[in-house]
């Protein structure tokens, strides 16, 4: 396959894709009106509209997607996107409301992110809400500068957060951004928070336990409820990570478990597509303790009027510019709305279901490290390969040239050659057995073929790619 | 309504498979005590026509920019939008796939972040810039942990003609780094105060952070300020707007060492705030320290061009909590509107674009001063939007206005009691000259 | 607005090496005399955004059934139409490619209209469909050229109970072929008089044209005609309604020779009145006289399945003037729509649509026999749809109907001055209860 | 490439894509109701949404379509469509209007019907219009009838058309179908109509002549007022194929060359999209003594309003249950709108640039049997290949290799081994390059290894097709 030129390449002089009506006031003259300052762009590419269609259009067809098939990338929860979302969050009544509208020019989207706020705390168990943060990662931000504002409120110097040393790396980033010191807490054999660690690490300068839960192993941290006992008695808060709220939707609410804030990612459990990389939705939901700090504004309904309240003293301030990813709630809010209670704890149960028969077809054709029971998703370790001179990465290359995507690899950190399947149950029964026969077959091609592996993969729109030179040469701005 | 393809018999077969006897034997590793019981007070789950419905009446119990004239901005600009760009981004090709882990099967994904910043680079005359932040918000805020890191100072200066949501922002991210952020004030013209700035900046200050055009609409003496800025060896940081760099001086013409921008104006609807694009560029020397994806040109093993992920030691799956960042799943979707965008427009349309939103804020500039009641707040220049003084709280102006069909503009004193009588207005190229003349006679009507 | 890529370099270019001095002498074949010298008489070119403001003011002027509840049928229904239909027919890939000429490349169609014959042959019991008619009018005239060609006969009878307007349209196809058409009379119950059918289908009799559920909603003796029919040695040509089919008998189980059917229910918008979907289906000893595209499945030279046009020598392109229709250019996307449908739907869906629409419609016939002054023109079964005398001109209650939001139904007065009193309503499954009640209630007032 | 499963492969019991709201008025019984007519549909297959919207997009891209590429499909007008007539079209002012609405509530649609015809009326030079024809053929028929009523109302009996021997399939088709007899029209060496053979076929039972023009070599018909005149003189019409306006659209009307009647293949010179083979429409324009035979309704102005004319008591009658392909000429309408006189006129030149650059760069090394001036389109033959054992449909096929399309091969069929190609003027200077080096690479290739193209394409998602198995064996129905 040829490649696709830049667009860049595509430039000639006087071509144009865009047109505006005619200027029907007076010009301004801007070169005396700027004068030094005025610089007209001379920098830009022109292209025609069909070029432009045809060369985006060429470069999608690059890409795999769910809309083409199975997609297994654990911890991201690539689920179907129904499609109606489109078409609600791009209603005109949505889309062209301006972020400085007064709240009676916009009382319809208000309702919906009030009764969204809503809908969340239910399912998740706390009592207030923010929408505000942009993703995942902003959502811990968010959290963690809220226990800050607690400890600081209470007058109480804490400067450590625990996690466990399966997080997602966004946990002590958003650790140290917000001024603590990230302390990692070893996890058990069986793959869970060691608990006598934990007893040990907890000091007075601890703030605060962060916990993925169903952690990134896929199993749930059953003594969840005493681990937050343990913190709440030193004083200290329990953060969760709700990137996998989708293994238990509808059956669990980490809000009874002791939980005192969460994050929840829009994009994964409520299914608003990933946007090749985003933009996601990191709503934090909070205990009562902690609702005077949320962000503001915080959307408030009194007198059969939503509105919002900026009115927050003891709040950690703003997050965004404004009030959040607003397109991405309206497709986690018709995405509530069309499942409801049932339709949810449905598609938790598919999840797990369709997990566990991975796993099941799968174990010991790859190394399962750890062995409780798997919600969602399912780690492997491609260490048994190693034998043949074939690393979890090359089984995930491989996997490309059947038409699948890899799992996420090498993630969590504490399986060596990680390959962490999350099918989502949105796959049927045919789709994984599909995966599960190429798993068994790369695996066999390991020991027999193996430079099929290593030279992996065969028939995608490139080869393997050299990533050392990228971060090298450091080509990242076209200069032709 | 459900997604799952399930059938009952899929579950018994899985169920057997499995080898446990029942779906809820699935979650026997959640304790008891821990599993709802009650049943959870939802709605009731709708068919999709009926969502269809539901949100329909939603959407229009808004009045929104479709019905009411906009001559609001002050960050979010009501531009219009070619039907190209739907097309292209409604392609599941793009839309449905997520960040670009495995290189080989997202080359669609990974050159469209070349191309977005190449593109951006350009405009901005900036070396480098990243595939995105949140907004234009968290994208300033992001920088005064990297002007932190880069310079080993501890102190911020941003000036008071930033957007105050910005400033906002820019005080929680640095309240987290325990930075002291000090606002600088501005003069009677609505610039930053550079006697101010010179008296304020020090040896440990780490970043002075402007927007130009500034919040109020006007032009910053911005090659002042960089070089009172890098005389005192910090780091100038502004945040600039993408139209109005069709046709005036881009930040890297002016040193800029880092320049953000909200990308919102290139293509993305204002859907009441989000998802809205943070740009992020700055000097390559600096690349090492900047925040989020980073897209690079290489080759595949048989020397074929291809592009991948770059840099990756910065972000936070591997570097952890050293990471310059904590940012993860960014805004990819609205770099690629704007990459479409910016393709569409091209040099001219760029140029034309903001040629015609200056012709247009001028020309009801020009006519408002001459309102009786109403004076333009500063004399200094402004290329899309400018702030003037009512003779009334402009509360009252943009709450009137919503009868005669107007959104008149952004009232300031949402930001702060003493500016409740200025009012920040903005006229895009979409806004016809009659649509202006009802505007300044609607003004008129409010004239002392 | 221009979509010619052509740069003025381009041109010089190209007009450089054609070897001519400038664009007009291109032209230069066309006799000076028959050139333009006046410039012509339209609107001036309008930029993009102009278009769709223009546009959107033309389509706020029309009051279609997104503002009006609609009750009005007659062979154009307003079903839900599900958002994954809009999804793939979006895609390039199916609207901007053409007739699969080049099979290699066009699989993708190709495949798709397999597909569809497929299901439509499923849903009507019947052997082979061709890939689309313009609309189920034309599709019910290209029946006359074919029965004549297989019987050799030269009359057709058709129902009085057929849709007005496919009996022009045969008509008007039948004047072209010299085959007289006569109309059968109806009882007084609105169906077929299989008497006049028996008294009128002799020897030359090449085909006997009828619609079930017909034109006023009820059902059809369909056997007892298919008898009458086949005794005779004519074709027997139904036309159906591919909703009814969710729940009553199809064609190719009392059988008919031809079944032919309007495929907008299933998918396609009101819009106007079209693009719509003309539906042809046969039994396979028919096929060689088949009108349209006829899609097969065959392999290709390594063995693999593939799809490709059959039987071209029955077209145009290849048979000419003894083809055995003239249709080129077909309706393959609305083909899509519905075979998309058909697949979103699939058995349980079309049932459970089918049964909506039977019990809505029955709702408003059992509530409306009881108004004063309307009475319910047959007590034959019907499925989606009949016929109510009304006590003031039908005319007159779909005038008022507007003001009150709702469009009442087809006034067949407009067919007929004897039908001036003649309202034909239908409930999809679209309608609430709640709507069903505000149309009774309406039409109360209208109670003599 | 794995073959994409039939949807009847992904069917499953139970599975669904589909969602109502739940009934709520009384079921009818519907056994009791219907008795023996009674049959719940069980044939359709049941599968989820993903699944239906994998395989649909998997099936898409096995297409070539012009958003990816060129596709120089001869007499087709395979040009780029603007991106806002998709959205125009969607409007739902538009999409929801019934067809039996009042004119008064369609004020809008109607208004935009008679503008269209006013704009297509002014192009050509015509009188009177109808937009109801479905597509070309459709017109063709349409425009024939009217031909015959005309003479059945002067009361003359004419059972002749003259058609060129280069017409395309649907002319004497059509004329079949009104009840003529087609006669065939022998071309000139130049490739034009033969005057003195026109003169000589010209009797009283000549009803018309069916000219298409430029004609199906691209040439324009230099003496066709000439043949409009003779063929007036014999009291006979002239109907106009009018597949090729693009060429010469706001450079040339027909109307005022003689042409009696003419139809427009709106999916060709007003760049609506050919959807994978329809919709189209063909509206039929006619002189004013035609005028009366137009299918009904006509839609008039009057008044201030809009209204439908059913009052035409010569109409030939209705061809189309409604008011024809409504949705098809809101693009039309939207195209010209955009581009107005200028714009049309810029598209035919930049059409014919296009032709004529691809004609001088390809003469030589294919044959042009024909020499006259191209227009928006140029034919060439690929008998100068047939010594190396290769026809023009190896030529096709082997284009497919390079991802482009095919010409229109075999068509006209005056020329043998024709390669028809129109490149419409959407396309660049760039893109035609490309397609002239493939295309001098495949005339060497025939030379130096023909099996390169006899065995081609190779690299399509199938290789060569068996249609005499397809026709043969007639699989058209699935059966498993
Ligand atoms: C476990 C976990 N935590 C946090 C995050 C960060 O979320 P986001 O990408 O939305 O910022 C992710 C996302 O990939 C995750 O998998
Ligand atoms: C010259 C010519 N005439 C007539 C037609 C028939 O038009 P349609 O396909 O729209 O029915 C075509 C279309 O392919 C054509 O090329």
């Amino acid at each position: 396959m040829k490649n696709e030129k830049l667009i860049f390449e595509y430039s000639k002089k006087e071509r144009r894709a865009w047109s505006l009506p005619k200027l029907d006031v007076p010009e301004v003259d801007l070169a005396e009106r700027f004068g030094d300052e005025y610089r007209p762009d001379d920098r830009l590419p022109e292209v025609s509209e069909v070029d432009l269609v045809r060369h985006f259009t060429r470069l999608s067809i690059l890409n795999h997607h769910v809309d083409k098939g199975f997609y297994p990338l654990g911890s991201c929860t690539m689920k179907y996107n129904p499609k109606v979302n489109e078409q609600t969050a791009r209603l005109p009544g949505f889309t062209s409301l301006h972020p400085y509208e007064n709240e009676e020019l916009a009382q319809g989207a208000l309702q919906l992110m009030y009764e969204l706020g809503e809908y969340l705390k239910e399912l998740t168990g706390f009592d207030a809400i923010t929408l505000e943060p942009a993703a995942g990662a902003q959502g811990e931000l968010t959290g963690i500068l809220m226990v800050r504002k607690y400890f600081e409120k209470k007058g109480e110097n804490r400067t450590v957060v625990l996690i466990p040393d399966s997080a997602h790396g966004t946990n002590p980033a958003s650790v140290t951004l917000s001024g603590f010191q990230a302390v990692q807490i070893k996890s058990t054999a069986e793959g869970l928070i060691d608990i006598a660690e934990l007893k040990r690490a907890c000091s007075d300068g601890v703030a605060c336990l962060m916990v993925t839960n169903p952690n990134t192993l896929g199993m749930f941290e059953k003594d969840i409820k005493e681990i937050c006992e343990i913190m709440h008695s030193h004083g200290a808060l329990v953060y969760l990570d709700g990137a996998n709220l989708n293994a238990y939707v509808g059956i669990h609410r980490p809000g009874d478990a002791g939980f005192d804030v969460m994050h929840i990612n829009l994009h994964k459990t409520f299914s608003t597509p990933h946007g090749g990389g985003g933009p996601g939705s990191g709503p934090v939901a909070v205990k009562k303790h902690l609702e005077p700090f949320l962000p503001k504004p915080v959307i408030k309904f009194q007198d059969g009027k939503y509105l919002f309240d900026y009115n927050r003293p003891d709040s950690i301030g703003r997050v965004l510019a404004f009030q959040g990813q607003f397109a991405v709630l309206i497709k986690a809010y018709t995405y509530i709305r069309m499942l409801g209670a049932e339709g949810l704890k449905d598609a938790a149960e598919c999840a797990v279901l369709n997990a566990n028969y991975i796993r099941k077809e799968l174990e010991g054709v790859y190394d399962l490290p750890y062995q409780r029971r798997s919600l969602h998703e399912v780690v492997f370790s491609g260490t048994n390969l190693k034998q043949f001179g074939v690393r979890t990465l090359d089984v995930a290359k491989r996997l490309l040239d059947f038409g699948l995507h890899a799992p996420t690899v090498y993630f969590p950190l504490i399986v060596p050659e990680a390959l962490m399947i999350e099918p989502t149950e949105t796959e049927s029964i045919e789709s994984l057995d599909e995966f599960i026969a190429v798993m068994k077959a790369i695996a066999l091609e390991a020991q027999t073929k193996p430079e099929n592996l290593t030279g992996a993969p065969w028939t995608t729109p490139v080869r393997r790619l050299d990533e050392a030179k990228a971060s090298r040469q450091l080509d990242v701005n076209f200069q032709g | 309504m459900k997604f799952t393809p399930h059938t009952p018999e899929d579950i018994q077969y899985i169920l057997q498979k499995i080898g446990v006897k029942d779906v809820a034997s699935l979650f026997d590793s959640i304790p008891q005590d821990l599993k709802l019981r009650d049943p959870l007070n939802l709605p009731p789950a709708l068919s999709e026509f009926e969502a269809l419905v539901e949100l329909r009446h939603l959407a229009d119990k808004n009045l929104g920019t479709d019905r009411l004239i906009c001559f609001a901005g002050g960050g979010a600009y009501d531009h219009y939008i070619p039907p190209v760009i739907d097309t292209i981004i409604s392609r599941p090709e793009f839309y449905t796939a997520y960040t670009p882990y495995q290189a080989e099967v997202s080359q669609g994904t990974l050159q469209v972040i070349y191309e977005f910043q190449s593109l951006i680079c350009r405009l901005f005359e900036m070396e480098v810039a990243n595939a995105s932040m949140y907004d234009c918000a968290s994208a300033l805020a992001e920088t005064v942990h990297m002007a932190r890191d880069i310079t080993s100072r501890h102190r911020i200066l941003i000036s008071g003609t930033v957007n105050p949501r910005y400033r906002e922002v820019v005080a929680t991210y640095a309240t987290g780094l325990n930075v002291p952020v000090q606002t600088l004030p501005y003069t009677a013209n609505l610039t930053t105060d550079l006697k101010a700035l010179n008296n304020t900046i020090d040896n440990d200050t780490a970043a002075v952070l402007i927007q130009h055009p500034n919040f109020f609409g006007y032009l910053e003496s911005v090659r002042a300020i960089a070089q009172i800025t890098h005389d005192k060896g910090a780091l100038f940081v502004c945040a600039v707007d993408p139209i109005s760099l069709g046709i005036i001086t881009p930040p890297g013409a002016y040193n800029a060492d880092i320049a953000v921008a909200e990308g919102q104006s290139l293509g993305i609807p204002l859907s009441f705030g989000g998802p809205y694009l943070g740009i992020f560029t700055a000097q390559k020397r600096y690349i090492r320290h900047m925040p989020g994806r980073i897209v690079a040109r290489t080759n595949d093993i048989t020397g074929k061009t291809g592009y991948v992920l770059a840099l990756q030691t910065r972000e936070q799956h591997i570097r952890r909590e050293r990471a310059t960042s904590n940012i993860c799943t960014n805004q990819a979707l609205c770099a690629l509107i704007a990459t479409i965008f910016l393709t569409w427009a091209g040099r001219a349309g760029i140029k034309e674009i903001a040629k015609q939103c200056c012709a247009k804020t001028h020309y009801l500039a020009d006519a408002i001063k001459h309102i009786t009641g109403f004076t333009l707040l500063s004399d200094r220049k402004f290329v899309r939007e400018f702030t003037v003084k009512t003779p009334v709280p402009a509360q009252e102006i943009v709450k009137s206005g919503i009868e005669s069909g107007i959104l008149p503009g952004v009232d300031l004193g949402n930001f702060n009691p003493e500016w409740s009588h200025w009012l920040s207005i903005t006229a895009t190229e979409k806004r016809t000259r009659a649509e202006l003349d009802r505007y300044i006679d609607f003004l008129k009507t409010f004239s002392a």
